[in-house]
């Protein structure tokens, strides 16, 4: 029992982790800030990976001493597998953070904001302007002049007369 | 000497190498690329001819499950295949920027290979990441605010995914014990229970990211019309397909059950619907076609979520048509990514674009006798054949929603055929490079057209062989297990 | 080699020859004896006019496993030659000096060639189609072609092919629906397979079968409510294009509902089938929205003021009747359905090769800059009095034929309503023809159409031949009838004992032979009375007065504004945009739809979806 | 609206995955191929360090995606900063700013004493804890360091590239050289030799190697990308300015709430 409880605590710190990083990710408007909590969301999932292979009394699998003679070793060790994908999710996470950061600086060098609405709005803008089409976003904050629906030049009377 | 783990191992060479080729000569750097991709084009298909029944091989000679394997079956070949040649049609043959693209292209060609191939699952795990890493480059490749703003978002989209996913995969671990598609599969009785589907669902979800799956696409309109339109077509059109690849094999493999099934359905329809809602209200042919890849990769989920070979049959058939559309319509959008009023006149100005156009967008619809429509038609029969309540409802969306592509669609065509101001016709001219791979793409199309009925062979064929759970695993684990794993494998059982 | 597919392969090389001729001079006459040739192919067939057995194709294919194949009944032989015998017509009257002035003013009469190719093709296609799966091949392909006849003028016409299409593709995928609940059903896209097993489907199935079906093919022929996009999509395009496609195009919906509803389903099962809460059988409830696909655009066409889209409404209205006449399943009603597609197609041709006739001269079809043209365009102004005759259904034209047949029906089945309804819409005919004799012919003689000479004769001798066919047909129906029977033989439904004259049957008798003559013998006495009275004085329109003033051409004592005014005030209100709310609330939901979907695009935040979705579906699996 | 949402979802989305935890826990977790691979590794492999077996050795393509990761990513970094870095070098480049001797020459002596403990931590990955990944780092740090002491000073990225790209190659020529000796690809080559010695393994000593050269170079260019705009004038006042920004979302959050 106690095990088990031990055992849930390690994997629930492990899917809170995650959780607080998701809702980090979700409420932060701060794009610095939502790297950070993809970070944690990621050690949260790394967490998980390497208690999976997580065994009560066990040694690293590494062998030293005499068990480098007496193959196979008599002890119990820790899955080896998990430890091993950790170490490559790790430096995942590290490459992509890096890139993450390297597009924060280039955003911030165009925008002059960290602020993930600012800059969405910002980029839906550009993206309009882009495809020339008018931005449904330019209703909100009109830009001084806007062109007025041609006056009807034409006598109604007359092509209604036709009619 | 033919091994297809150079397939993998070649694009990544060349690619860590290219730096270096690069610094000596400028002009090896761009056909260095080319080379190597007809290289693995050679090696995929060699190995068509070879094969008669499904084959696995183990990397670094360790048998799985312990060892890493490659699952060769047709649909991982053809997949194996196409890769090198989308990448050959939508190569940057006129960059002179330097090989950062370039070397990004081949990662991903290496990484889309070894997706397709990998029968591993934290193995496909990383291949995925490889991938995302790349495309990330390749999408932010533009360099323009907007395009960097919107990487920024897929990043951060796809990385949560990517946590997801991993999840999933440690929660899978954790109930197997294994990691291998063929043995997970093996163990599948272990997976029908809560936590093994809940597991599939958070894959599903994560890995959806980039399958353009329901609510987790909200990067696609943003990225595509930011990027190139090389780049879009190249995504939407190939990496949108191994991303839905992986969630068949696991779906063949372990989750045979109706609520997997059913997940992918609901997905499925809801990503119909808002997809093609959307395009129907886009001002652009960018978010338009966009929007549209949505709804279509939506309906790839329905028809996968057909249970047995029918679904399967209807799956590839439309994943592969719509993977030579799409990027076709993308490569179209290059001069004519204005607004779509001010599209009259196109069709004079660059008649053949315009034929181009209309004759996708008609495939798309599903016009007979064009090859969208036998995949249509395939998904259509698959759905009433499946006879329940959901696959009824996803048959009336599936219709409703195609009426709402040809209104949208049609609106655009008869823009683009319609008479324009003279002056404008020199801005509407499509560059001839985009023009002669669209063309490829147009002509494959119509070729298909006159071999439907030994593609339909074929296809029937495919479907059969990789909607077959049983070999599958027979083929990764005939591989001679490891005594213990015997063992334990018999405990299980 | 069969005969169908000789008639197949020359229908394929005339659109070939005319896709790869489309900017030579030559092409509309080329074309035009490709069409005569068709139309010789298909005489060769002739024996299925006759009650001859059905042609086989010699080509079939298997695509996905599925068996597609062609062949040729006496239902399709008749389709066939009303298709072909108005391809012939519009293409002869598009290919001599009409082509110079439409290639004048920035038209491509080559491709109006190629598309009425196309579309001839393509008809035939589905009129040979042997199963279900090469029928709604042959379906879509035929509305994708008369998408190109439709928008090939350009302009506003574009906007009328949009709608179309999203119609039409409405009403191809109700029926992919449809057959593809019958390949679950019966395992097959086989006809043969379908009429086999049609008794064992449940009630419902029937239900949505035959609703499923009659909507997606009744889009084509504009019944109600489908009929929005008809009458613009059809009078925009250029003129001999509108002749085609209102003479044949939507009665391409009637035939595959006769092959599919009447002959393979059957419409007993309708019959047995009753609307809860009513009175009516799903039978009945389809004859109503008949008669209301008659009485609505009839009385719609009244109030237009172009021609074409006057004579194009009347298109959607008379499919009605032919709709009716078949769902009454008796020798008469069924024979009196399929006579009208043949005499409808003829009076429409005509009708429109006419009023194009009228536009090639005066540069209008606009019923209020019209007048007077009877001096000037006096062969014009006889086919078109021959048209609307026959439109109308008055004797001696062949239109009395068919509508006597349906009207005779109904009251030997005892449908009196609905006997009232078509009698209804027939009124509405007549005074809308009359209006568009009335505003294009009769009356004042407009200024600027003092000079104008009738029409070359390329475009004369169409319109006369069909002029002749309207009055032969209607003079000695049984010439029709024979071809008419033969197809009921084919449906499997009762047949009408004939005679050349007319009808001669227990439930009726009509001999069109003696109407004709002693209607003929009237006349001769009355032109006898007129001519032998005083010789009239012939003056200038203009040599009179009115109210102490004499009359310039500035005056004008022609009213054609605002025809029927009384009537339109009276009734106006009651048909007034009918059914547009149908269509305009569907946009605009999705419209809203849409809006609210691309917001979620919009939303600044993508993350948070995933949320919900990946914690919605853990909730589906562990909840 | 977003925040409650989130927070009520996230709330649902971690009590499921509790319920979900519980569930298997009961069961306890199965080690199939864990097991094994402990029983069979020393044997197959030779490596006293059984991770090391299964990172080079069983997932040994999964470590081949990863460097492959890492050279993405800094490829895409240099991708995306490229067009700064032209502008830097456009605008008169600021001289060597030193931060100070003692830090300065610190660093320099770190330089060495980093780079013993990297190579050392490489050299032994298939003995004791630790290999290419984390003594790649390490000698990132080592190269990192002087560049934190003396921000501007420049990185010789041609000779990175070069370190990066032939690690790199080597790792995988490694793996094909096995494939024309009729072996698998990436399959170990040599002998075992005596387990726990420094020449044990077979090649795996030597793709962690490559792995840590590469790891190394890789992230040294990573960081030095990204520093170096910040190593100009005007990118340090943006740094304090991002700083403000977040104080005033902060705020504005505050009074939102």
């Amino acid at each position: 029992m106690t095990t088990n409880l031990i055992h849930w605590l390690l994997y629930g710190g492990a899917m809170g982790l995650i959780v607080i990083g998701i809702v980090g990710v979700v409420t932060l408007t701060n794009i610095f800030r939502i790297i950070l909590a993809l970070v944690i969301a990621e050690a949260g999932a790394n967490l998980l990976l390497v208690i999976a292979g997580y065994r009560f009394d066990a040694i690293a699998p590494i062998l030293t001493g005499q068990a480098l003679s007496a193959m196979p070793t008599t002890q119990i060790m820790v899955d080896p597998v998990p430890q091993a994908m950790v170490l490559t999710s790790i430096v995942i996470g590290v490459g992509v953070q890096a890139l993450a950061l390297a597009l924060v600086l280039k955003v911030y060098k165009n925008y002059q904001t960290l602020d993930l609405r600012e800059i969405h709005h910002r980029m839906l803008a550009d993206i309009d302007h882009s495809s020339g089409v008018i931005s449904l976003l330019s209703e909100e904050q009109p830009k001084g002049e806007r062109p007025l629906p041609e006056p009807e030049t034409k006598n109604v009377l007359n092509s209604g007369g036709e009619k | 000497m033919n091994n297809i783990a150079f397939n993998v191992a070649l694009p990544l060479l060349t690619a860590f190498l290219l730096p270096i080729i690069s610094s000596g000569s400028k002009s090896a750097t761009r056909f260095v690329g080319p080379f190597v991709l007809l290289a693995m084009l050679w090696f995929a298909l060699a190995y068509f001819n070879v094969l008669q029944h499904p084959v696995a091989i183990a990397l670094g000679g360790f048998l799985p499950p312990l060892g890493i394997s490659f699952h060769l079956d047709n649909l991982s070949l053809l997949m194996a295949a196409l890769i090198p040649l989308m990448m050959l049609l939508l190569w940057p043959y006129n960059n002179r920027e330097g090989f950062r693209e370039e070397s990004l292209l081949l990662l991903l060609a290496g990484a889309a290979s070894g997706l397709a191939l990998s029968g591993d699952l934290f193995n496909i795990y990383v291949f995925y990441e490889l991938l995302s890493v790349a495309s990330f480059g390749l999408a932010a490749a533009n360099r323009t605010a907007a395009a960097f703003a919107a990487t920024f978002r897929y990043v951060i989209i796809s990385g949560l995914g990517t946590v997801l996913a991993l999840t999933g995969i440690a929660l899978i671990y954790t109930q197997t014990g294994t990691l291998n598609l063929a043995h997970i599969g093996l163990l599948a009785s272990q997976l029908n229970n809560p936590v093994g589907l809940s597991a599939f669902a958070l894959i599903v979800i994560g890995i959806g990211v980039k399958a353009e799956i329901f609510p987790v696409n909200g990067w696609v309109p943003e990225v595509y019309s930011t990027a190139s339109p090389r780049i879009s077509a190249l995504l939407a059109g190939l990496i949108s397909k191994l991303a839905v690849l992986v969630i068949i094999r696991l779906l063949v493999v372990a989750y045979q059950g109706s609520q997997a099934l059913t997940l992918l359905l609901v997905l499925g329809m809801l990503g119909i619907i808002w997809g093609e809602l959307s395009a129907w209200h886009s001002k652009d042919l960018k978010r338009m076609f966009s929007f549209s890849s949505i709804g279509q990769l939506g309906m790839v989920l329905v028809a996968f979520s057909i249970p047995g070979d029918a679904g399967m049959a209807a799956g590839i058939a439309m994943m592969l048509h719509h993977l030579v559309v799409k990027p076709g319509m993308f490569l179209l959008t290059e001069n004519w990514n204005g607004p779509i009023k001010k599209l009259k006149g196109a069709a004079t100005s660059s008649p053949l674009a315009a034929f181009l156009f209309m004759l996708f967008a008609l495939s798309m619809i599903g016009v007979p006798p064009l090859p969208g429509f036998w995949a249509k038609l395939l998904l259509v029969t698959g759905l009433v054949e499946a006879n329940a309540p959901l696959y009824i409802i996803a048959l009336v969306v599936l219709l409703t929603a195609t009426v709402i592509e040809a209104h949208y669609l049609m609106s655009t065509a008869l823009k683009i055929f319609s008479r324009g101001k003279k002056k404008h016709f020199k801005k509407l001219l499509q560059t001839p490079f985009n023009l002669t791979i669209a063309t490829i793409f147009g002509a494959v199309l119509l070729a298909a057209l006159f071999t439907l009925t030994p593609l339909g062979n074929k296809l029937n064929q495919i479907a059969t062989e990789s909607s077959d759970r049983s070999l599958y695993i027979k083929t990764t684990l005939s591989l001679k297990l490891p005594p213990q794993v015997k063992q334990q494998v018999s405990k299980v059982q | 080699m069969t005969t169908l597919d000789t008639l197949l392969l020359f229908s394929l090389l005339t659109v070939l020859v005319s896709g790869l001729g489309v900017r030579l001079k030559m092409i509309g006459w080329v074309s035009a004896i490709m069409f005569a040739a068709q139309f010789v192919a298909l005489l060769f067939m002739g024996g299925l006019g006759y009650g001859g057995s059905a042609i086989e194709s010699s080509v079939s294919l298997t695509i996905l496993n599925q068996p597609l194949s062609w062949r040729f009944d006496s239902l399709s032989w008749f389709f066939a030659l009303i298709t072909i015998g108005s391809a012939l017509a519009s293409s002869i009257f598009a290919a001599g000096i009409w082509a110079k002035k439409f290639h004048k003013h920035d038209g491509k009469p080559g491709l109006l060639q190629f598309a009425i190719a196309l579309n001839v093709f393509t008809m035939l296609l589905l009129l040979a189609s042997g199963d279900l799966l090469s029928l709604f091949v042959g379906w879509e392909l035929v509305s994708w072609a008369s998408l190109l006849l439709m928008v090939m003028a350009g302009g506003s016409s574009s906007q009328w092919g949009l709608r179309y299409i999203v119609y039409a593709t409405a009403g191809a995928m109700a029926v992919l629906a449809g057959i593809g609940l019958i390949y679950h059903l019966t395992g097959s896209f086989s006809y043969a397979d379908l009429a086999n097993t049609a008794a064992t489907f449940s009630s419902t199935n029937i239900v949505i079968l035959s609703l499923l079906f009659i909507a997606g093919f009744g889009v084509k022929m504009g019944l109600l409510p489908f009929h929005l996009w008809q009458a613009g999509a059809y009078a925009e395009a250029p003129g001999p294009g509108s002749a085609f496609l209102g003479a044949i195009s939507s009665r391409m919906g009637l035939y595959a509902m006769l092959v599919v509803v009447i002959q393979l389903i059957g419409l007993a099962r309708l019959i047995a089938i009753e609307i809860p809460f009513s009175f009516l059988s799903l039978r009945d409830m389809l004859m109503w929205v008949a008669a209301f696909t008659i009485i609505f655009p009839t009385f719609t066409a009244l109030r237009q003021n172009d021609a074409r889209h006057l004579l194009a409404w009347h298109g959607i209205g008379q499919g009605g009747y032919m709709m009716m006449g078949i769902l009454v399943l008796n020798p008469l009603g069924s024979a009196g359905g399929l006579l009208h597609v043949f005499n409808y197609a003829s009076n429409q041709a005509a009708l429109f090769l006419a009023i194009s006739a009228v536009v090639y001269r005066t540069h209008t079809a606009d019923l209020n800059r019209l007048g007077g043209l009877v001096t000037r365009m006096p062969l014009t102004f006889v086919v078109l009095l021959v048209g609307i005759i026959g439109l109308a259904g008055i004797p001696p034209m062949n239109g009395f034929v068919s509508k006597w047949l349906i009207y005779r029906s109904l009251i030997v089945e005892g449908m009196p309503l609905l006997f009232v309804a078509t009698v209804i819409g027939t009124l509405g005919t007549i005074l809308s023809v009359y209006k568009l004799i009335h505003n294009t012919f009769l009356g004042q003689l407009r200024l600027e159409h003092e000079h104008i000479r009738e029409v070359p004769w390329s475009m004369l001798a169409p319109m006369l031949v069909l002029a002749s066919v309207v009055f032969m047909t209607g003079f000695m129906p049984g010439l029709v009838l024979d071809w008419v029977v033969s197809a009921q033989a084919a449906l499997g439904i009762p047949q009408l004992a004939h005679t050349l004259g007319g009808v001669e049957s227990a439930t009726g008798n009509l001999d069109m032979i003696w109407i004709t003559l002693v209607l003929f013998g009237g006349f001769g006495v009355g032109a006898l009375l007129f001519y032998s009275g005083n010789k009239a004085k012939r003056v200038h329109q203009l040599d009179n007065y009115a109210g102490g003033h004499f009359l310039t051409a500035d005056d004008r004592y022609h009213y054609s504004n605002n025809f029927y005014a009384g009537l339109m005030h009276h009734i106006g209100s009651w048909y007034r945009g009918t059914f547009k709310w149908l269509e305009s609330s569907i946009i605009s939901i999705v419209s809203l739809l849409s809006g609210s979907t691309q917001r979620l695009f919009h939303s600044f935040h993508p993350a948070l979806f995933l949320l919900i979705a990946a914690t919605l579906s853990l909730y589906f699996f562990v909840g | 609206m977003r925040n409650i949402s989130a927070l009520v979802f996230a709330s649902g989305l971690a009590f499921l995955l509790l319920v979900i935890t519980w569930q298997f826990i009961l069961g306890g977790a199965p080690m199939l191929i864990g097991e094994a691979i402990l029983q069979q590794a020393a044997e197959e492999l030779g490596a006293a360090n059984l991770v090391t077996s299964v990172v080079l050795g069983y997932r040994g393509i999964d470590t081949l995606g990863e460097i492959a990761i890492l050279f993405t990513a800094s490829t895409a970094t240099s991708l995306v900063l490229s067009s700064i870095a032209e502008k830097t070098s456009a605008k008169s480049k600021p001289g060597l700013r030193d931060d100070g001797t003692i830090l300065a020459s610190s660093a320099s002596l770190f330089f060495p004493l980093l780079m013993t403990i990297g190579l050392y931590i490489i050299l032994h990955g298939h003995l004791t804890p630790g290999g290419g990944f984390q003594g790649g780092v390490i000698l990132a740090a080592a190269f990192f360091l002087p560049l934190l002491a003396v921000p501007g000073r420049g990185v010789n990225h041609s000779g990175l590239a070069l370190v990066e790209g032939f690690a790199g190659a080597s790792f995988i020529v490694i793996g094909i050289i096995a494939l024309f000796q009729g072996k698998a690809f990436l399959q170990p080559l040599f002998g075992h030799g005596e387990m726990g010695s420094l020449l044990s393994a077979g090649s795996l000593p030597l793709l962690y190697i490559a792995v840590g050269l590469k790891v190394g170079a890789e992230l040294s260019g990573l960081l030095a990308n990204l520093a170096e705009p910040s190593g100009n004038g005007d990118e340090t006042l943006s740094a304090t300015e991002s700083a403000s920004t977040e104080q005033t979302s902060m705020q504005a959050e505050k009074t939102k709430s």
